[in-house]
């Protein structure tokens, strides 16, 4: 019952908060860029507007493809917030991914198959970081369920602060922003127009649209889970982690992948792996 | 995966400010072959001079371009100037001195602002963009415009700037310099923007001339060639060096625009000091017969004004060469084997006049 | 200010001999630029050394062809392409040709009549 | 890095720089050039204008006493202002406002017309 | 209730211009102009794009790109056309090039007279622009 409760109570609050941090996101950018910028709303007109737009769809998978999308991060959230096993979630979120790349890679536009191409060269360059944030986790609680990893007793960031600047490093691809905003942008400056999201419009863009502001708040909410214990310096830090974000997305160039996928892996090696094997050290 | 892959660039590409097509051919990320295609702008202007009198020429040759609107009005009139003998007086020469090293800022600044896009950074376009308002507020107070000037005429300047607009602009300048040079560190110091600059889209030396590069491209390679030189207008009359560099990539293209933005401001404090009083422009009668080529630096490098007269109202031809065209050949060069990422600023890096360039 | 510009008048078939002449002594090319005259058309080829402008002038009848100097000056192309498209002059051994689908414009050879032409409609 | 950080940081915490236009209106400089007024009571109609303008955009009907412009056409280069013999033409320094038809303005003059 | 005047996403396409229109257009997105305010994207994208932006005057080449460009566009749709230029051809309607202003090719929604067209007219020129936008999707509804 209570997991019924907390999966319905996810699905419908995250859109409102996701929506709402874009939208601060929007703002602060445009502070920072010395504009006074959109409303803190501006999110949810353009998901409405888009919702009332004609819809053009350029092949019946690509609708398909959306949805599983869509489908596979509410899941994905669902799965997190229930306090399920965090692979799963790993999984799960990955999966999802991949369908927004078909979706991509299905509609044949040469825009869109270099934005699914590159969204692919993200996935493979921040995903080892991702699996050994799980196996930090493990090695630190003995358990792969989130609700034991909240559970522990101690905020796990004492035990992982390698792993935790890795990911935060993984966090900025994940997020799609700059310098690591390869694959697509709503922003008019791309090289690749609008990547993978170049051809869907109206209903299916609305679609992509709120499908990130729940990534959005699952990937805050796994910056949560390693200061879990202290569920107030959690949802701080989290929220401080995503304007650190915006920041970094307003004082760099877009980088190239494969700059990017150096760095990153560079970074889990470094940082991640390091880590994980010191722990090792000390637990045998 | 070597499959190859044609992607169509432009004409309609949000990182282009103007319409150039280019079908790129490439080989996962890297472009292997270069059609460009250009026509999208093609207006037919040079063939205006039939239609319009050469003094009405003037405000088409001002429309040939919106950004070097000033130097395009002022290098058609010199070519008339010179084939009619017309004598501009000296405080009209150093006003035009002025309007052009204006435009040359407002140019440059720009192109670091595109060229900031082009890389996806757009906080510093932004912030660039908004130093180039200053700029125009102070050329609109000027002239009339933001863009299109409608300053120079045949024989002199259209207005002039009185005493407390000359202490203005030395005021405007003074505040805008430091803020020019802490932008300009964050293009040649960030690592993220050398990352994306340095070594990309080399020109050698040799190379840069045999292809017939100009201006910023052609001094970024190492060679010592700029119009102003020649002295015409005032620039004889005042002091200041080419900017060269070296390495001839894209950074050391950055680096002389950046550079010479601040050039543009001393010459403009030099040009303001030595004002002389007088009348802003020449009268003169009758209808150019003869020819003349008229050469000027412009923002993007030498541009040409060729104009022949019959002795008539209508001239016999005008043709411009404009810095872009002659950069083409150039931006081919450095295109061939470079990554689809880095296409934007390569294109942006001989900083493309298009409109211009197909008139 | 007044510049110092020569010009010089040369016969079609010296042109190529001139270009390469000029080009060992470091002279760029600046541009190429055609006039239509009362029957034909003129085209300056214009140089540049250190400021030293010089230009070589060719005069060419309606049916004459000119060769080309791609292969002294590389970047003539431009250029070249342009003066065949635009006036119709017919250009010899182009290493790089557009084939008049440089700037595809709605005339084909927009400037083809000579000037005499264009007078008796004017 | 530090550079745009210090930039960035000081436009986050200071006003931002937009001039807010339409809520407030903005002051034109005197030599912005804009839209030609025509002062229709002097006006006699002798079409130096039209023949001056490189738009072809201004059109005279001696008969009706009309003169008119086309604000689609106009360039603001001031060519008709400074031919008219009777200086009745002004270049105001606000710019025409788009609409969503082509407007040409037309000046008829009054028929009880003192001149 | 319709959300298109919360949120007009435009494209922008530079037809024959002469650049002066198209860096107005760019200006009125920096910090000065800031036409984010209301909530305007600069998509460079026509499948995501309200608002058609076209500077220059059409000619034979670029006419095309245009109309592909429109067609590409989802319904409801404005086109505003910025500068002398594009309203009537401007200075160079008789080149031989040019076919005229972009009237003679798209229906066209808001003209924005000027040589360069002010960024301050251009604004003015997008808010009347959102009106139109409005109208059409209602009477779209209706005729549903
Ligand atoms: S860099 Fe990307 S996320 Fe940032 S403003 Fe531009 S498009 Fe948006
Ligand atoms: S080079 Fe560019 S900016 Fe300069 S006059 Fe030509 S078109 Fe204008
Ligand atoms: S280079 Fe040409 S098209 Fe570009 S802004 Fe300058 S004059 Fe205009
Ligand atoms: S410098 Fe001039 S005259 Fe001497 S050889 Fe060269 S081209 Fe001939
Ligand atoms: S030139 Fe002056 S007086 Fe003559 S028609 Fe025009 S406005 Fe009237
Ligand atoms: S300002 Fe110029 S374009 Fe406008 S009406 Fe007068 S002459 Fe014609
Ligand atoms: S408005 Fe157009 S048709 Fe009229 S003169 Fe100007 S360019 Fe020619
Ligand atoms: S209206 Fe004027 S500024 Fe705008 S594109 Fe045309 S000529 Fe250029």
């Amino acid at each position: 019952m209570r997991i019924l409760i907390t999966s319905i109570l996810f699905i419908l609050l995250t859109p409102i908060a996701g929506g709402l941090l874009a939208g601060v996101d929007r703002v602060i950018s445009a502070r920072m860029q010395k504009r006074v910028g959109p409303s803190i709303l501006q999110p949810f007109y353009d998901v409405l507007k888009l919702f009332q737009k004609e819809n053009v769809v350029v092949n019946v998978s690509q609708n398909l493809y959306v949805f599983s999308f869509l489908f596979f991060t509410i899941f994905t959230g669902v799965l997190f917030f229930i306090g399920g096993d965090i692979l799963l979630t790993v999984f799960s979120s990955t999966l999802a991914g991949i369908f927004f790349i078909l979706g991509g890679y299905s509609t044949h536009s040469p825009y869109s198959f270099l934005g699914s191409e590159r969204e692919l060269i993200s996935m493979v360059s921040d995903e080892p970081m991702v699996i050994l944030m799980a196996i930090g986790m493990y090695m630190v609680t003995q358990s792969f369920l989130i609700r034991d990893i909240i559970a522990f007793n101690q905020p796990i960031i004492y035990y992982l602060p390698g792993v935790f600047i890795g990911y935060l490093f993984v966090l900025t691809i994940k997020m799609k922003k700059s310098p690591f905003d390869l694959s697509m942008s709503h922003h008019a400056h791309q090289e690749i127009v609008s990547g993978i999201t170049t051809e869907f419009s109206g209903k299916s863009l609305a679609l992509i649209e709120i499908a990130h502001w729940y990534e959005n708040i699952f990937l805050l909410g796994t910056v949560f889970l390693f200061f879990a214990p202290k569920p107030i310096l959690g949802v701080m830090m989290s929220l401080i982690i995503y304007l650190v974000e915006i920041f970094i997305d307003n004082t760099n160039a877009r980088v190239k992948w494969q700059w990017l996928f150096k760095s990153s892996w560079f970074v889990a090696l470094c940082a991640g792996a390091v880590n994980i094997f010191v722990l090792f050290i000390n637990q045998s | 995966m070597s499959e190859r892959m044609i992607i169509p660039f432009g004409p309609q590409h949000p990182v282009l400010p103007e319409p150039i097509h280019l079908s790129l051919v490439l080989e996962n990320e890297k472009v292997v072959d270069v059609l460009p295609s250009i026509g999208f702008v093609h207006r037919g202007l040079e063939k205006l001079v039939e239609k319009k009198d050469f003094l009405e020429y003037t405000f088409v040759a001002e429309r040939i371009c919106g950004i070097c609107s000033y130097m395009h009005g002022m290098g058609y009139c010199q070519a008339i100037e010179n084939i009619m003998n017309i004598e501009i007086p000296g405080r009209a020469s150093f006003l035009r001195v002025i309007g052009a090293e204006f435009s040359r800022i407002h140019s440059h600044l720009l192109w670091l602002g595109l060229c900031a896009d082009a890389f996806g950074f757009e906080s510093l376009f932004m912030h660039t963009w908004k130093l180039r308002e200053q700029i125009l507020d102070l050329m609109e107070e000027m002239t009339g415009g933001r863009v299109i000037f409608s300053s120079v005429k045949i024989g002199g300047v259209k207005k002039d700037v009185d005493d407390s607009l000359l202490s203005k602009i030395n005021d405007v300048l003074l505040e805008l310099e430091p803020q020019v040079k802490e932008i300009s560190s964050v293009f040649l110091e960030s690592i993220t923007v050398r990352h994306r600059l340095e070594g990309v889209g080399v020109l050698t030396q040799d190379e840069a001339v045999s292809l017939g590069a100009v201006g910023p491209m052609l001094r970024a390679s190492g060679i010592n060639q700029d119009m102003r030189k020649l002295g015409y207008a005032a620039y004889a009359e005042l002091d200041f060096e080419p900017i060269i560099d070296t390495e001839g990539d894209s950074m050391a293209r950055c680096r002389v625009r950046i550079k010479e933005i601040f050039q543009s401001m001393d010459l403009i404090r030099q040009a303001v000091a030595k004002l002389p009083q007088g009348p802003i422009a020449a009268p003169f009668k009758g209808n150019p017969d003869g020819e003349y080529f008229s050469r000027l630096e412009q923002p993007r490098g030498e541009v040409i004004y060729y104009v022949k007269g019959n002795g008539t109202k209508f001239l016999d031809r005008m043709r411009v060469r404009t810095p872009t065209f002659a950069n083409l050949p150039a931006l081919i060069k450095v295109l061939k084997g470079c990554d689809l990422a880095d296409v934007p600023i390569l294109i942006l890096t001989i900083d493309p006049c298009i409109s211009c360039t197909e008139r | 200010m007044l510049e110092k510009q020569i010009t010089e008048e040369i016969e079609i078939d010296k042109l190529f001999s001139r270009c390469a002449e000029l080009k060992f002594c470091g002279y760029r090319l600046v541009q190429i630029g055609c006039t239509r005259t009362v029957s034909g058309v003129e085209i300056n080829y214009s140089f540049d050394n250190n400021f030293q402008f010089l230009n070589l002038r060719i005069s060419c009848e309606k049916d004459q062809t000119v060769p080309s100097i791609q292969s002294v000056y590389e970047c003539a192309f431009i250029y070249e392409n342009e003066i065949a498209e635009l006036f119709g002059i017919t250009i010899t051994d182009m290493k790089i040709n557009f084939n008049g689908l440089l700037y595809k414009a709605a005339v084909s050879t927009p400037f083809g009549e000579t000037a005499a032409e264009t007078k008796a409609v004017r | 890095m530090s550079h745009i950080s210090k930039i960035i940081l000081k436009s986050l915490f200071s006003k931002p720089s937009t001039a807010m236009y339409p809520i407030k209106k903005r002051e034109y400089y005197p030599n912005t050039r804009g839209a030609i007024e025509n002062d229709i009571k002097s006006c006699i109609f002798c079409g130096i204008c039209v023949k001056k303008c490189p738009t072809k955009g201004l059109e005279v009907l001696r008969d009706q006493k009309q003169w008119s412009i086309d604000r689609c056409r106009c360039i603001s280069c001031g060519a008709c202002v400074t031919a008219c013999p009777k200086k009745c033409l002004t270049m105001e320094n606000t710019y025409s406002a788009p609409s969503t038809e082509k407007k040409v303005d037309r000046y008829i003059q009054p028929e009880d017309k003192v001149q | 209730m319709s959300f298109f005047k919360k949120s007009p996403w435009l494209i922008h396409y530079d037809g024959s211009s002469c650049n002066g229109c198209d860096i107005e257009v760019l200006a009125c997105l920096t910090p000065v102009y800031d036409i984010e305010r209301f909530g305007i994207i600069n998509t460079g994208n026509p499948k995501h794009a309200d608002i058609f932006l076209i500077t220059g005057a059409v000619n034979e080449q670029n006419k095309e790109v245009i109309l592909n460009i429109y067609s590409q566009m989802p319904d409801p749709k404005v086109v505003i056309a910025v500068g002398a230029c594009a309203s009537s051809g401007g200075i160079c309607a008789e080149g031989y090039n040019i076919l005229g202003g972009v009237d003679k090719l798209i229906p066209v929604d808001v003209y924005v007279p000027g040589c360069a067209a002010r960024p301050e007219a251009i604004i003015d020129g997008v808010v009347k622009g959102l009106e139109v936008l409005e109208n059409k999707y209602r009477n779209k509804n209706k005729k549903k």
